[in-house]
């Protein structure tokens, strides 16, 4: 019976969370319509989405967020160091090939995106199987390091997060 | 002192464009184009909340909450058509 | 800012203008857009220019308005210029695959050649 | 109290602005594409940040309203930015970068710009 | 406030999605329907002219907001007859299209021949200017459905043209309606015309520069020199019984001239005195002469019958461009004449062309029914051409009595009767290559003879003939009402008081 | 009785046009017989008022037909009226009679008769309307009437074009006489013939007296023939005999000459009259009996011959003495029965010799005496010979010309009258001669006899007329004459006497001369023959075709340099025309002083400036890369978003910015099947031609808005801001003015939308049916193209997207009364999520997953907002009246809800609708093209493949 009325209760969550930042303002009215609207849309929209995975340890989801955000700072400030003073011919572009454990496309999905807007490194692309991410990064003189950084430092966590 | 502030963020943001202008009419790659118009959208986000802030409105919001919206699906769809060819294959 | 409004429909209009005048029809798309633009610019500015006042109802305060009215016709027109375009870009590229090529000016033997029922 | 908000909100905005000026400035200084292609992805993005949390503060505590729908933009450009970047770095991969000039996968299928998905060979 | 008036934009607007959504596939179906609107159009439009006939000027206020606020539909004898029009012309054309099976062609030609119908009806029936814009591009979009319908390498082409020339003519429209509203502040054309008339010369330079592009953007659709060109390629192209309904398209930017330019910008308003006139006038003669030159050295039918058309706008703008009661009757009459005989030009070119299956003024071996495709088009020529006994003679006659005064007389007439003897010799020719040299020709032994034409095919150009013939019998009775319906226009000050006037206030 | 007795008779012709179709199936004589009876009808009831006539009353009858112009269904008869009536009735009876036997079985009678009968009727309409607008109707319905009836052997090249011929110059006299007659009526102030006739003095004293008689006579010189314009007839004898008969001797032709003596009173009797009309008529005489002289061909004689007697005709009413008028009347009465009859020899003479071409011909005396008899008794009345009626009025003719002074000269009238005389006298001489008399031949085409009564009845009918009246001249013409006279010069009558023999008059002295010359002629007419060929000479036909087919030319190269088919063109002229024009206007006019302070330009609005201005600049210059241009296109759209809000109109800038990511959506997808470059194609020239013309049209709009942006203006909004939240429910008041104070604008705007999609969808179906679907079949888009389709990545991130941008989509369309929004962007955000879901995962996939039609979703949208609006009549409410209250549900706070909603719930749906079906048509032309359909949402998914490989391994 829950199941039937919320079939996507985390979808829900967070759309009733959107639906008040949109309106932005918590009222009891637009609470009620938010869930109201968090219940129906997931339904219209979700066959868009099909195989929809399963969080399986959601909590995890605030650390890796703190972890990104933290490594986001840092890297804006890193790469504005390099864009500000590094002449360009020592800047070091490497490309730089990770592979994959992940087997969810959400998660790799997550992976790239934390790949991107963290320190100097731009997600290109995946294999064509998807078991590798194509990482541009751009400047490294330890490549190996990148990757392992990547790997140990944001893969890990989202393995767990998924599966 | 928020309104220097501002003033300082609204120069910046306005140089901004002017080098992201640069980069587009200068390319030299289609991709060059499409990626100074994807940070030109950002930058303009930045100036609309900045008008937010210095107006005390939020009129603004919904403006750039859409342009942040269609700046994405735009920059897909010309790259799209780029690698593709048709966009909505 | 009202020389900067004016000057910009100028320049859109002009550009506008120039690519209407161009022999392929996607060119001419282009301008026609152009010159939406710039129209829409214009029948916007004829309420004035204000800077935030929208003509948005406030409950509270005393606040200065902009002319609403303007704004409204050139949503419609907008709107309307979308659909239009929508089909003139249909059509050119009909007439693109149907003739083979995308000049926009009629030749002669468009004119005398084809036998029509 | 005020002071300290007005001290905060100006950083924030100072801030942003030095990053988007950075990201900006970025996009003509580098020299080829895929270098630029850091700079606005990243420095843009804090900026815009900044911008949002100043908003945030500023409507919280000058305008006394608690404001936080600049939550959802924020949202939205993280779930856009690596997908945009991806794609553009394709499109210019696409016609400046051979499959020989990136790391091999190491395995049978390569990347995906260049290699077809498995079992999917009919385009 | 009599709801009525409103019914000719509503039923299409409301028959039309159902058409096009709900019976797209079923073309039995979706004729009947069409036909069932076009006949209660028509008959709510004969019940308007009646209303109309009374002489009060009725007022529609949408939504229930006063003028100038709100907008509103205005029906006086003008928008009444022409509406009528529009009515009695849609029938005509749908039941050819559907006997000659054009409207099987393509797809949704009924929805889109219904909307075409509520956007003209919708475009003489407002008294607002936006709104006018806003019904022209209602018109002009279903148009270029209607325009392409079929498809076509040179009707596409054509239809680009069409499509691109109207484009530019929208653009111009809303330059010009800003303007004017950034002069007047008002789009109420009663209000208009009030705060218009306010206006000192010394402040009109920008008021004059509205009137002056609102007026070209009507001449693009009455198809005026110097913005004449794109008829004769689109009517040429167009489907024959599309081409035939065109006929009162054009008629809608005349429509817009003669209102807008006469409540609003009339010879005796101070900031434009006598603008328009003054330069509708030489451009309707040129656009005469470029007509009947079109007619006279076409090589093709529908080329030629399109040139007709464009002379035939050019002797209606010369008289509208007289700007008096007397000269508008003659206008109104000849825009209601001109409108039968270029459709039952196009009607019957469609039967002609169909069978012989081109256009080209060359010998040919003759069709089923030259005999009685010949009667018809030599009814019909007579008609376009301005002679008797049709109603073109009697509408010329009006024109060229309309256009006695001195600074008009000389040019005017010399146009329109030299226009007229080019068009005559034109179309004598066009008719003696289409259905007198055949009969010289042998048919070629193996070619299978085209199907004859059913009565129901033939009856659309015979009944525009018809209505022709009965717009001369009736003459006097028909010029009767365009008198008053002139008067009723020129009445600026009855029209300004009907719309303005609050009923309840 | 009189009153009603006259329409009736100038209706039943008309009417019994109609008999020869309802009876051609009867057999030809019962048709022909019954074609006979309106004639015959009306012949009874013109004699009927005969009597009256020749007493001299006028018999009146009027209706009203259009007096808004003065023209009236009025006819009267006199004299005139009377003898022309009884002449084209008369006539036409024995017209019917003798085209029975002429046509043959080929013909269709039936046709004939009708013409005939239409003809007649507009030629009894000529000589009896009252009112000359009435006239000049009939007076073109003779040339149309004629048009059909020399064109009707339809197969002959020389009918068409004698056909065509005839209507062009008899049609251009017509057009030139409703200006001379209008011209006449405006003098007169009335257009009634017998009120315009009183008015002889004010007329003739009038400044416009001359242009109207210039007009009036050319009209009148075009139908009867008159040098320079005389050519058109002898062309006409392509038609049948009996038509050339009936129009071309006896009424059609004299259908001028009776106008000039309609009009004589009017207009005759000034210089202007004198020298135009008597010197015409004068060259015309002598010009057509020469080239008579030399004609071969029978018709070809007499038809020139009838144009040197309407010559004699017009030359006489041009003398403008009143005894000329009078013989003017007798010579027309003399001329259509020889005339007639001799027309009707001819034809009989080509009927049965199968040949009229006269160097053929002669002898024919003896083969077939009847009609020689008949051929010579009139050829003699036509050559002047005494005791046939020709001799009396030529008499009289020569008597008048005698002492008529032209240029203060009194020989040129009554030499050159003789001369013309004299050839008259030599061609009648050689049709009597070179046809009847002579040696029989053995080489005739067919061998002639003569033909059955009923052919030659007619002829001799005339021929006894001939005989008789120049016998017994008063006793049977006489009345007659006097009584058409006295109608023709309005007065008494001057002293004159119909009698053969006059005393030694110079009358008689000059015909002498003129028989014994023509004898003469005609014993030379061997060698001045060959002369006359070998003699360069104008030929009429040739220089007329020259000059319709130079005209024609002329008028194509006209219309094709003008009509070049060139949009490109018309648009530069359309451009430079409104430029021009708009110039004129504001230069007309002034402007007040400005009132509004400027406001100032913060840095980032200048920026914004420089971007739009450069991205502008850039769209120009790079247009031809297609797509690159599609890009720069993208940053104006984003600026003048962006300008819209910083200018506080935040609805524009949402629409704006969603409309132009749309278009930008079409245009690629149609770009994709485009060329992606533009050649260059224009020449330097015309881009400086193109630019300045660019730079004009935007100098002209910035400064028309630089102009009003200074300037206050009172608006009416005020209005609206006052009443949208009282009276719409609304605090946004663009919203409120949308849905409410003009839903109906918003209405036909989601129409437009609605035709758009139904538009583009029916073109889609058109193409892919059309020879184009074989060019798409055939593209090759290249294999250079990225090998991912539908990246993970992307398919992942617009999931986890969609759901958010429809809660936006939502909330939008839910806000938009109150705050920026409302349906329309509400359904342009909704497709944009759909347009993302369907970048990432393919057309085919998404919509596969799309339950809803979308043509039943624009259905829907227009037929709710119609039935929304259309719901006030309900209340006895005008369309779109709106109605709203509020709803105040416990735990929740109150809101509104209005009709506006289910309005823009309407509006929502439209668009959405539009929008997609227009995608979906590009779309399916893609997959027409050849691409391929995906199944999978996704290129390649990792965790499927996992699982699916893990099943299959366990």
């Amino acid at each position: 019976m829950l199941n039937r009325l919320f079939p996507h209760p985390l979808m829900t969550f967070t759309l009733t969370a959107v639906w008040l930042g949109l309106v932005n303002k918590v009222t009891p009215g637009n609470l009620l319509l938010g869930v109201i609207l968090g219940i129906i849309v997931p339904i219209v929209t979700s066959v868009y989405w099909p195989n929809r995975p399963r969080l399986r340890r959601p909590l995890m989801v605030a650390e890796y967020g703190l972890v990104v955000l933290w490594d986001i700072i840092v890297a804006n400030i890193q790469v504005a160091a390099i864009i500000l003073f590094k002449r360009n011919a020592d800047i070091h572009s490497r490309w730089i090939n990770v592979p994959l454990d992940l087997t969810s496309p959400e998660a790799i999905t997550a992976l790239a995106g934390t790949i991107t807007m963290t320190p100097g490194t731009v997600s290109t692309m995946l294999a064509s199987d998807g078991r590798s991410i194509l990482v541009h990064c751009l400047h490294t003189d330890d490549p190996d390091g990148v990757r392992d950084d990547i790997k140990t430092r944001y893969e890990a966590r989202l393995k767990e997060i998924f599966q | 002192m928020i309104e220097a502030a501002l003033f300082f963020a609204f120069g910046c943001y306005g140089l901004g464009l002017l080098f992201n202008l640069w980069r587009i009419v200068r390319g030299p790659d289609v991709a060059d184009r499409i990626l100074a118009l994807d940070t030109m959208v950002i930058n303009l986000i930045a100036i609309l909340i900045l008008y937010g802030i210095l107006h005390g409105t939020a009129i603004y919001y919904e403006a750039s909450m859409l342009v942040a919206m269609v700046g994405f699906v735009s920059t897909v769809a010309y790259c799209r058509f780029v690698l593709r060819g048709d966009i909505i294959e | 800012m009202e020389l900067v409004i004016a000057s910009a429909v100028g320049i859109m209009t002009a550009g506008g203008v120039y690519l209407v005048l161009r022999l392929r029809a996607f060119p001419v798309i282009l301008g026609l857009a152009l010159l939406s633009y710039a129209v829409n610019v214009f029948l916007f500015a004829s309420g004035r220019l204000a800077v935030n006042a929208p003509p948005i109802l406030s409950k509270y305060a005393d606040v200065p308005y902009t002319d609403p009215l303007p704004q409204a016709l050139v949503l419609t027109a907008i709107v309307i210029s979308f659909g239009m375009t929508a089909v003139l870009v249909m059509i050119a590229l009909g007439a693109f695959l149907e003739a083979g090529h995308d000049r926009i000016d009629m030749d002669e033997e468009a004119e005398n050649g084809d036998a029509k029922a | 109290m005020d002071l300290i908000v007005e001290i905060l909100i100006a950083f924030f905005l100072v801030v942003s602005g030095v990053f988007g000026l950075v990201g900006s400035f970025g996009m003509i200084k580098l020299r080829d594409t895929l270098q630029r292609l850091h700079a606005p992805t990243k420095a843009t993005t804090l900026g815009v940040g900044g911008v949002l949390i100043a908003s945030m503060l500023y409507f919280l505590v000058i305008k006394g309203s608690f404001s936080f729908h600049e939550l959802l933009i924020t949202l939205f450009l993280f779930l856009t930015a690596p997908i945009t970047a991806n794609f553009i770095a394709k499109t210019f991969m696409q016609a400046h970068t051979r499959d020989e000039d990136l790391p091999p996968t190491g395995r049978e299928y390569g990347w995906s710009l260049y290699d077809d998905p498995p079992n999917q060979t009919d385009y | 406030m009599n709801h009525w008036i409103i019914a000719p934009v509503i039923l299409p607007a409301l028959l039309a999605p159902v058409i096009a959504f709900v019976m797209r596939h079923d073309i039995t179906l979706a004729r009947a329907a069409s036909f069932a609107g076009n006949a209660a159009l028509a008959a709510i439009a004969v019940g308007l002219t009646v209303l109309a006939a009374g002489g009060e000027t009725h007022v529609y206020r949408l939504g229930d907001w006063p003028a100038p606020f709100g907008i509103v539909l205005v029906l006086d004898r003008l928008s009444a007859i022409l509406v009528l029009l529009t009515a009695v012309l849609g029938l005509l054309v749908l039941t050819h299209a559907a006997a000659s099976g054009w409207d099987r062609r393509g797809r949704h030609f009924h929805a889109l021949f219904q909307f075409q119908l509520m956007g003209i009806c919708g475009a003489f029936l407002t008294g607002d200017a936006f709104n006018l814009f806003v019904f022209f591009e209602v018109l002009l979009i279903a148009s270029y459905g209607l325009m392409i319908h079929g498809g076509g390498r040179v009707r596409l082409q054509a239809g680009l043209q069409y499509v691109v020339m109207n484009l530019a003519g929208s653009t111009l429209f809303l330059f010009a309606l800003g303007t004017l509203y950034a002069t007047t502040g008002t789009l109420n054309i009663a209000d208009l015309a009030v705060r218009v008339r306010e206006i000192p010369v010394e402040d009109a330079a920008l008021v004059r520069v509205a009137a002056m592009l609102l007026m070209i953007v009507f001449a693009i659709k009455a198809a005026l020199f110097p913005i004449q060109f794109w008829l004769p390629g689109t009517y040429a192209n167009a489907p024959a019984p599309v081409a035939a309904l065109f006929a009162v398209m054009t008629k809608v930017g005349a429509y817009a001239i003669i209102r807008i330019h006469t409540i609003v910008f009339g010879p005796d308003i101070a900031a434009t005195a006598g603008l328009p006139g003054t330069w509708l006038f030489p451009a309707a003669a040129i656009t005469m002469a470029v007509g009947a030159v079109g007619v006279m050295g076409a090589r093709r039918l529908m080329p030629m019958l399109a040139f007709s058309i464009v002379g035939s706008m050019g002797t209606l703008m010369l008289a509208v461009a007289v700007f008096t009661p007397q000269a508008t009757t003659a206008a109104l009459y000849y825009l209601l004449h001109s409108t039968f005989a270029g459709a039952a030009l196009f009607l019957l070119a469609d039967l002609v062309v169909t069978r012989r299956g081109n256009d080209a003024l060359t010998p040919q071996p003759a069709t089923a029914q030259t005999g009685l495709y010949a009667a018809i088009f030599f009814a019909a020529a007579i008609g376009m051409a301005g002679m008797p006994p049709l109603s073109g003679f009697l509408g010329k006659l009006l024109v060229l009595d309309a256009l006695r005064a001195p600074e008009h007389l000389v040019i005017g007439w010399s146009v329109i009767l030299v226009g007229s003897l080019l068009t005559i010799v034109g179309l004598a020719r066009a008719g003696s290559v289409l259905f007198w040299k055949p009969t010289a020709i042998a048919p070629p032994d193996d070619s299978a003879p085209a199907a004859p034409a059913g009565p129901l095919e033939i009856a659309p150009a015979m009944a525009a003939v018809g209505l022709m013939a009965l717009l001369a019998a009736f003459a006097g009775p028909v010029t009767g009402f365009l008198d008053a319906t002139s008067a009723q226009l020129f009445d600026r000050e009855g029209y300004i008081a009907a719309v303005l006037t609050d009923p309840e206030g | 009785m009189g009153q009603s007795l006259l329409p009736i008779i100038a209706l039943l012709p008309f009417l019994g046009a109609l008999v020869p179709g309802l009876m051609i199936r009867a057999g030809r004589t019962a048709c022909a017989s019954f074609t006979a009876v309106p004639t015959i009808l009306a012949l009874v009831m013109l004699g009927i008022l005969a009597p009256q006539v020749m007493q001299g009353e006028v018999i009146q009858a009027e209706i009203e037909w259009l007096p808004q112009l003065g023209l009236s269904v009025s006819f009267f008869l006199d004299g005139l009226g009377l003898m022309f009536a009884g002449m084209i009735l008369g006539m036409g009876l024995l017209i019917t009679l003798y085209a029975r036997y002429y046509l043959s079985g080929d013909d269709p009678m039936g046709e004939f008769y009708t013409y005939l009968l239409l003809f007649q009727g507009a030629m009894l309409g000529i000589v009896i309307s009252d009112n000359i607008l009435l006239l000049l109707i009939f007076w073109e319905l003779t040339s149309l009437t004629s048009f059909l009836l020399i064109g009707y052997w339809k197969h002959l090249p020389e009918g068409r074009q004698g056909a065509r011929m005839a209507l062009a110059v008899t049609g251009a006299g017509g057009l030139a006489m409703i200006g001379g007659m209008l011209i006449l009526g405006d003098i007169a102030g009335s257009y009634n013939l017998t009120d315009i006739l009183q008015q002889g003095e004010a007329i003739r004293a009038s400044d416009w007296y001359i242009p109207a008689l210039v007009l009036i006579l050319i009209g009148a010189f075009a139908k009867s023939a008159q040098f320079p314009f005389h050519f058109w007839l002898p062309h006409a004898m392509a038609a049948p005999t009996p038509v050339s008969a009936y129009l071309h001797s006896a009424t059609m032709v004299k259908a001028g000459v009776f106008l000039m003596a309609r009009m004589w009173p009017v207009l005759a009797g000034t210089d202007a009259w004198f020298y135009i009309v008597a010197t015409t008529g004068l060259i015309t005489m002598v010009l057509g009996a020469t080239i008579a002289l030399f004609k071969d061909d029978l018709k070809a004689l007499l038809a020139y011959s009838t144009v040197s007697h309407l010559g004699l005709l017009t030359m006489l009413l041009g003398f403008g003495t009143k005894l000329a008028a009078v013989v003017a009347v007798f010579h027309v009465l003399n001329h259509l029965t020889f005339k007639a009859a001799l027309f009707m020899t001819a034809g009989i003479v080509d009927h049965e010799a199968h040949t009229r071409d006269i160097k053929r011909l002669g002898g024919l005396a003896r083969l077939m005496p009847v009609t020689a008899a008949l051929g010579i008794v009139t050829a003699l009345s036509m050559a002047g010979i005494p005791l046939f009626n020709g001799f009396l009025s030529k008499e009289m003719m020569l008597e008048e010309a005698a002492h008529t002074v032209w240029a203060g000269s009194p020989y040129a009238v009554p030499v050159l009258a003789t001369v013309g005389a004299l050839l008259s006298v030599a061609y009648s001489f050689r049709f009597i001669a070179h046809v009847f008399l002579g040696p029989v031949r053995d080489d005739y085409p067919s061998k002639p006899h003569d033909p059955p009564f009923g052919m030659w009845a007619a002829p001799a009918l005339l021929a006894t007329l001939v005989v008789l009246i120049g016998i017994f001249p008063a006793l049977i013409a006489g009345p007659l004459v006097a009584v058409a006279g006295g109608a023709v010069i309005g007065g008494d009558l001057p002293y004159y006497s119909l009698k053969i023999w006059h005393g030694f008059t110079p009358a008689l002295f000059m015909s002498i001369i003129a028989v014994a010359g023509g004898l003469v002629l005609l014993a030379l007419h061997r060698p001045l023959d060959r002369l006359w060929i070998a003699a360069p000479r104008p030929e009429a036909k040739v220089i007329f075709d020259g000059l319709v087919n130079g005209l024609t030319a002329l008028s194509d190269r006209i219309t094709k340099a003008l009509h070049n088919g060139a949009i490109s063109r018309y648009l530069a002229i359309f451009v430079t025309a409104t430029l021009a024009m708009g110039y004129i206007a504001w230069t007309g006019g002034g402007l007040p002083a400005p009132t509004r302070p400027l406001l100032p330009v913060p840095i980032v609005v200048a920026v914004g400036w420089v971007l739009l201005a450069v991205a502008t600049f850039a769209v120009v210059k790079m247009h031809r890369q297609r797509f690159q241009a599609l890009v720069m296109i993208g940053i104006i759209g984003l600026m003048v978003s962006v300008g819209f809000v910083y200018l506080s109109a935040p609805d524009l800038a949402l629409t704006q910015i969603s409309v132009e990511t749309v278009t930008i959506m079409l245009l690629l997808l149609a770009l994709h099947f485009l060329p992606k470059e533009t050649p260059c194609e224009s020449s330097v020239a015309r881009r400086a031609r193109d630019g300045a013309i660019a730079v004009g049209a935007g100098v002209g709009v910035a400064a028309l808005a630089y102009a009003f942006l200074l300037r206050d203006v009172s608006v009416i909004s005020d209005f609206h801001l006052a009443n949208s939240y009282t009276g719409g429910g609304g605090t946004n008041v663009v919203n409120v003015i949308l849905v409410d104070f003009r839903g109906y604008d918003t209405y036909g705007e989601i129409i437009v939308l609605g035709i758009a999609g139904l538009t583009i969808f029916a073109l889609m179906e058109a193409l892919l049916n059309g020879p184009a679907a074989r060019r798409l079949r055939n593209a090759d888009y290249g294999r250079d193209r990225s090998r991912d389709r539908h990246p993970l990545l992307m398919v992942v991130a617009t999931r986890a997207m969609m759901p958010i941008a429809v809660m936006v989509g939502i909330y939008i369309f839910l806000r938009g009364h109150n705050q920026p929004g409302g349906g329309f962007i509400a359904g342009l955000v909704i497709s944009i999520a759909l347009l993302m879901q369907y970048m990432a995962s393919g057309f085919a996939w998404a919509q596969d997953r799309q339950k809803i039609e979308y043509h039943t979703m624009i259905g829907w949208g227009a037929v709710v907002a119609g039935l929304t609006g259309a719901g006030a009549w309900l209340f006895g409410k005008p369309f779109l009246t709106s109605a709203y209250g509020y709803i105040d549900l416990p735990l929740i706070e109150k809101f509104g809800l209005g009709s506006a909603f289910l309005f823009d719930l309407g509006v929502f749906l439209t668009v959405l609708g539009a929008v997609m079906l227009m995608l979906y048509s590009l779309s399916r032309i893609a997959r027409f093209a050849g691409e391929t359909v995906n199944v999978e949402p996704m290129d390649y998914d990792p965790s499927q493949r996992v699982e699916a490989a893990q099943t299959e391994g366990s």
